[in-house]
């Protein structure tokens, strides 16, 4: 499926409008929020969604929309934050460890193996109970298990990378080893990083949401979509609506990047 | 850096021998077997040194052991007079900056990212040469390669094999090099085109004055552009003559069956000579000779010594016990 | 072949440690002083609690000795699986980890089971049938079940069938039907997972060099398919039940607490809302001795299907 | 020599890959007969569907398609037969060698496993299970000695990377050979071998045809090989076979332009007044 024919599928258009329109949210969400998100207003408590209010009104009269709207600046922007992060340093781990090999290698990998026998969220919640919820610790806790997955996936393609015959030229005609790692390997693995990283950002949005469900993640009360579902679930029998709302939001922006992710990958498979 | 004649033998290399670790016999000491072993050979300037041998008798390894690109264990390399006795030290440091490689798939020696300009122009760039000089030098040498001027903006995946080998040929000109190592350039290409960049390697060496180690197992090419030969097997060299010698007569067993090997006419005249079983494996190597359990004239004495180097005329040496 | 076993071993072993040193080091971040905290939870209170209890709580939990003092410490009292007393629930933590666990496993191979029923099927087809109209919706209907937010899942089911058509209970543990609905929302996840990996596994075990040659020899369909491409397919499919393992632990967290399942995730919440440091340590160890026991299996399994790997 | 009767006739078949453009097609008419204890070589550049041939004559050509034309294997019209027709001939009447050794066998089975596969289906032993496969074990280690495998017992339980490409090929030669077909397909089987590999390659191939007097169409780019062994040899240039006979006609006296280039390249001195006009 090469890029004219990836554009055809109809599911694939969708998600970059939604990606588009996830981006737009992000950036202004709150300009665009028509009410105060954190103005409550106990007289519109739990009205189901009308025209002033276009989602409703959650347990303290506050306008679900605009909470939404603003939510996405937490969520998203933190998910983008910790894939960022994590990708930087997985990927220097990996450079280094797949291009040098020997102890280094064995050293870097077996860090990885230790980080990577602690599930996320588990993790996540470990240092959010230990050192306290809040972003700068949430941004730590999900960062600090989600960079062996980039570490591994450019060890595997540096190694292999490493033996071919334009490596060994370089380094015959006398480029440095950090040259030739940026100029040479770092390109061979630059799609792989890609794809990961998009479908990465799909993982790290849903981690930070169910961060915040379980109320380690951002305190109230500045929206998060994690927790706008968490007070959302103790009225579940009298207003579904707002428990429903956040989730199609969070569900959405997955699936973009899901797809997009996968579209990636289908496209690089082809050129290989 | 240019070299004055003064010393006919321009590499000289003296029972070089490599070893490569295989797994591990107990939990730490490693199991550890001979690529190559006692390699002697001496280069002279301006030669075209040809190396045959099948695949798995380690042409490459030992190339690579030259060029420190492999560790090498035993021997020494005397180089422009000084000798080198451990891999990568300094005068290491400096054949490597005076020899360069062109390998056998040009398609997997260029970086698929890089346009044929700037693959050409890597190794100047190493050297720290200004941008305007680099790109003066590529384009001269392009057209001296015979690549077109609008070919050096194209990736190696929108170009042929043969212009591909072109560019590998041109990047290794570029920092004129003495010695220029040759690893099987030909094989990878289809006949048509073979003939071409063996014409070009002609015109380059004649041009640049340059050595060649030219590693191949294509016969009829060692017979056009050789000067002298070696034949290896499972890591030893067996024969070294000059090349009018060798393909006249050719003496211990293996390279009569290499000859014979060559269905082109023109290179062995009698009867096929089949051999039989295999390549032994470096891990237990045989007793003795190490061709004795392929060899069609085998004596008693070559199951139990290994057999030492006997020079049959001027330059022309033998390891094998009929002689 | 037995020191490769070994030092498969041994790197096991290492990880091992270090994931308890790094465990026991997250409890230096811990805010405020440990023994402090333990004498309150102890005595109850702040008032209760005065200088001297706190420093004979100092030396008697050997609190004031170097950090790696206390780790090996901790570490001798871990291995014969001592790790102390819940500060809240003043139960042995060994003792709450492991009833917990009981339930968790039942929940998780129930999802497993789902996953395997649903996704096997789909995987195959649609990697034997790519393309085919089947196979597109199966891959769709996979990336929703990925992208769908498990908790999100979990309250969807309860206002459905407990509010709308009041079938099933909202929450709790009991009979069957207090099951289903867990079991289906850390199912969906882990079906869609499945059902990706399967298939891809499938299309490439499909496009290998020498599926033509065995046939080229005469070799019958139905071995080509019943015996190599099964075989073939089966080593990235096991990488992947390593991997499940991870995501069951995480969607177990979240949808216990969702339906209020008293399973090893609801305990850690529960654990980690309260500060509880031994009980939150306890279950860190835990899990993370479980991946390590599960990624060495892994490994050793894939070692023994892939004889190219076997001794690298 | 008695008259052999032509186990192999192929009337201008005509294979084509679905998606592009008509009247580029792969094969374009191509004709030829094969009888029974003769080697016919097709010798052409890469590209010039000479593999394709291969496959399209045991019928596994997909994704190409057979758009027209006729194959006729010891009477039987192939192009149109089913794929459950067609398992019971491939290995049985006809079947087809590739070139690289590796990447023909499963690399996750043993090898005695995967010769029992190949070598089962021609064993008609009446006896027991046990004492069948006992059988079968037997005819896979005189095989292989046949081949000049070395301790075969031991390769046995041996894996495909643990053995060199000339014995994986030996090993390919011994599973299509093993229930004697009638025609034999050897797509560029030498060419990923060293040089005296590949003799002793050809040597098998020459005791192959003369004692089960097979009908083998010998693929390859190098005119020598076709020289050294074949019978009659057929030249393919894009598609199409230019021109065909026996090996000293073909040798001789070339006809068509692109043979005369052909034969002229293998000359010593051949190629070197030609070059300037045929760019690279």
């Amino acid at each position: 499926m090469n890029v004219r024919s990836a554009l055809k599928n109809p599911l694939l258009i969708a998600a970059v409008v939604i990606l588009f329109a996830v981006i737009v949210i992000t950036l202004f969400g709150s300009m665009l929020a028509p009410h105060d998100p954190v103005e409550t207003d106990l007289s519109v408590r739990f009205n189901p969604p009308s025209l002033k209010y276009p989602l409703g009104n959650d347990s303290l009269g506050r306008c679900l929309f605009s909470r939404i709207l603003c939510g996405a600046r937490m969520s998203i922007g933190l998910g983008i934050a910790v894939v960022l992060f994590s990708c930087f340093l997985g990927v220097t781990a990996g450079l280094i460890s797949g291009y040098c090999g020997g102890f280094v290698d064995e050293l870097i990998m077996r860090i990885v193996d230790i980080f990577f026998s602690f599930p996320e969220i588990v993790a996540a919640m470990a240092v959010a109970g230990l050192m306290g919820p809040g972003t700068l610790n949430l941004f730590f806790a999900l960062s600090f298990v989600n960079w062996t997955r980039y570490a591994r996936l450019v060890r595997g393609i540096t190694l292999s990378v490493r033996e071919r015959d334009y490596i060994k030229a370089a380094q015959l005609s006398g480029v440095s080893r950090t040259v030739t790692i940026i100029r040479h390997i770092l390109p061979a693995n630059l799609s792989s990083i890609i794809v990961l990283t998009t479908i990465g950002l799909a993982k790290a949005i849903l981690a930070v949401s169910a961060l915040g469900f379980l109320g380690f993640g951002i305190q109230p009360p500045d929206p998060e979509w994690g927790t706008l579902l968490m007070e959302g679930k103790d009225y579940i029998l009298s207003a579904p609506h707002l428990s429903l709302y956040p989730g199609i939001a969070i569900m959405l922006s997955v699936l973009s990047f899901n797809l997009i992710g996968d579209a990636l990958r289908d496209i690089r498979s082809r050129q290989r | 850096m240019r070299f004055e004649d003064l010393d006919v033998s321009f590499l000289k290399i003296q029972n070089l021998a490599v070893k490569f670790h295989s797994g591990y016999r107990s939990f730490f000491r490693r199991l550890s077997f001979y690529a190559v072993r006692n390699i002697s050979i001496n280069i002279n300037r301006k030669e075209t040194f040809c190396l045959i041998g099948e695949s798995g008798s380690g042409k490459t390894t030992l190339v690579w052991a030259i060029l420190g690109l492999h560790l090498f264990q035993e021997g020494r390399i005397v180089f422009d007079g000084q000798t080198i006795k451990q891999s990568n030290d300094p005068v290491h440091q400096k054949l490597k900056r005076s020899a360069q490689i062109v390998f056998q798939d040009p398609a997997a020696s260029l970086d698929p990212f890089f346009t044929l300009r700037q693959s050409i122009e890597e190794p100047l760039r190493a050297r720290g040469v200004g941008k305007k000089d680099r790109a003066a030098i590529a384009e001269s040498l392009a057209a001296k390669t015979g690549l077109s001027y609008e070919l050096l903006q194209r990736r190696p995946s929108e170009v042929s094999g043969g212009q591909n080998q072109r560019a590998c040929i041109a990047r290794v000109l570029s920092i004129k090099p003495d010695i220029l190592f040759l690893d099987e350039p030909l094989t990878a290409l289809d006949a048509i085109v073979q003939k071409q960049v063996a014409k070009l390697l002609c015109e380059m060496k004649r041009d640049y004055d340059l050595t060649y180690f030219l590693i191949t197992h294509d016969l009829s090419l060692v017979k056009e552009i050789g000067t002298t030969v070696a034949v290896m097997y499972s890591g030893r060299i067996v024969e070294k003559a000059p090349k009018e010698i060798f393909f006249s007569n050719p003496c211990h067993p293996y390279s009569q069956a290499l000859l014979s090997s060559v269905l082109k006419p023109g290179i062995w005249k009698g009867k096929r000579i089949v051999l039989k079983g295999e390549v032994p494996s470096p891990l237990n190597p045989p007793s003795g000779c190490l061709f004795h359990p392929r060899c069609f004239r085998k004596l008693p004495v070559c199951e139990k010594i290994a057999p030492e180097s006997k020079t049959v005329a001027t330059g022309h040496e033998v390891f094998c016990h009929l002689f | 072949m037995l020191n490769l076993i070994l030092k498969r071993i041994a790197a096991a072993f290492f990880v091992f440690i270090g994931a308890t040193f790094f465990t026991y080091g997250m409890m230096m971040f811990a805010p405020g002083d440990a023994a402090l905290e333990i004498a309150i939870a102890r005595y109850g209170g702040h008032d209760r609690v005065d200088g001297a209890t706190i420093e004979w709580i100092k030396k008697k939990e050997g609190l004031d000795k170097p950090f790696l003092y206390q780790y090996c410490h901790w570490l001798k009292r871990v291995v014969v699986l001592d790790l102390g007393i819940s500060l809240v629930r003043e139960e042995p933590v060994w003792q709450l980890i492991y009833t917990r666990f009981a339930r968790t496993f039942e929940l998780a191979l129930s999802a497993i089971v789902i996953a395997l029923l649903i996704a096997v099927p789909i995987g195959i087809l649609g990697g034997v049938k790519q393309g085919s109209w089947m196979d597109s919706m199966g891959v769709t209907i996979a990336v929703i079940g990925v992208s769908m937010p498990n908790y999100w899942l979990g309250l969807v089911l309860i206002i459905l069938f407990s509010v709308k058509l009041k079938l099933l209970p909202v929450f709790g543990y009991g009979d069957w039907r207090h099951m289903v609905m867990p079991a289906i929302t850390l199912g969906t996840a882990l079906t869609a997972y499945t059902t990706r990996i399967l298939r891809s596994a499938i299309i490439e075990t499909l496009q290998s060099d020498y599926l033509i040659a065995l046939r080229a020899r005469g070799i019958s369909n139905r071995l080509v398919l019943g015996k190599h491409i099964l075989k073939n397919a089966l080593i990235p499919v096991v990488t992947v039940v390593g991997l499940e393992f991870g995501m069951i632990l995480e969607g177990a967290v979240i949808t216990e607490t969702v339906f209020a399942w008293p399973g090893i995730g609801d305990l850690m919440v529960t654990a980690v809302s309260d500060r509880d440091y031994p009980l939150i340590q306890g279950l860190v160890l835990f899990t993370a001795m479980v991946f390590v026991l599960i990624n060495f299996l892994v490994d050793v399994v894939y070692r023994y299907l892939d004889p190219r790997i076997r001794l690298s | 020599m008695t008259l052999n009767k032509h186990v192999l006739l192929v009337e201008n078949l005509v294979v084509d890959f679905p998606g592009m453009p008509t009247g580029s097609s792969v094969l374009r008419g191509v004709s030829l007969s094969l009888k029974q204890g003769e080697i016919l070589g097709i010798v052409g550049e890469s590209g010039c569907g000479k593999s394709v041939l291969a496959r399209s004559l045991i019928r596994l050509e997909s994704p190409a398609k057979i758009i027209s034309g006729s194959i006729l294997l010891d009477g039987q019209e192939l192009t149109t037969k089913s794929q459950r027709e067609l398992w019971r001939l491939r290995g049985r009447k006809i079947s087809l060698a590739l070139q690289d050794p590796r990447s023909a066998m499963d690399p996750i089975f043993m090898m005695g496993n995967q010769l029992k596969e190949v070598v089962s289906i021609s064993h008609t032993g009446k006896s027991g299970k046990k004492q069948c496969n006992a059988d079968i074990l037997r005819k896979i280690y005189t095989l292989l000695n046949g081949v000049g495998i070395a301790s075969p017992k031991e390769r046995c339980r041996q894996y495909p990377h643990e053995w060199s490409r000339g014995m994986l090929q030996r090993a390919q030669l011994v599973m299509v050979s093993s229930a004697s077909p009638e025609v034999l397909i050897l797509d560029e089987i030498t060419s990923a071998l060293d040089p005296t590999i590949s003799l002793q390659i050809l040597d098998l191939i020459v005791r192959l045809k003369n004692e089960q007097n097979t009908g083998i169409i010998l693929i390859t780019h190098d005119l020598s090989i076709a020289l050294e062994i074949c019978d009659r040899v057929a030249v393919m240039q894009k598609g199409r076979i230019v021109e065909m006979g026996k090996v000293r006609k073909i040798f001789e006296q070339p006809v068509h332009p692109y043979t005369k280039l052909i034969v002229s390249c293998q000359g010593e001195e051949g190629c070197r007044g030609q070059l300037s006009e045929i760019r690279g």
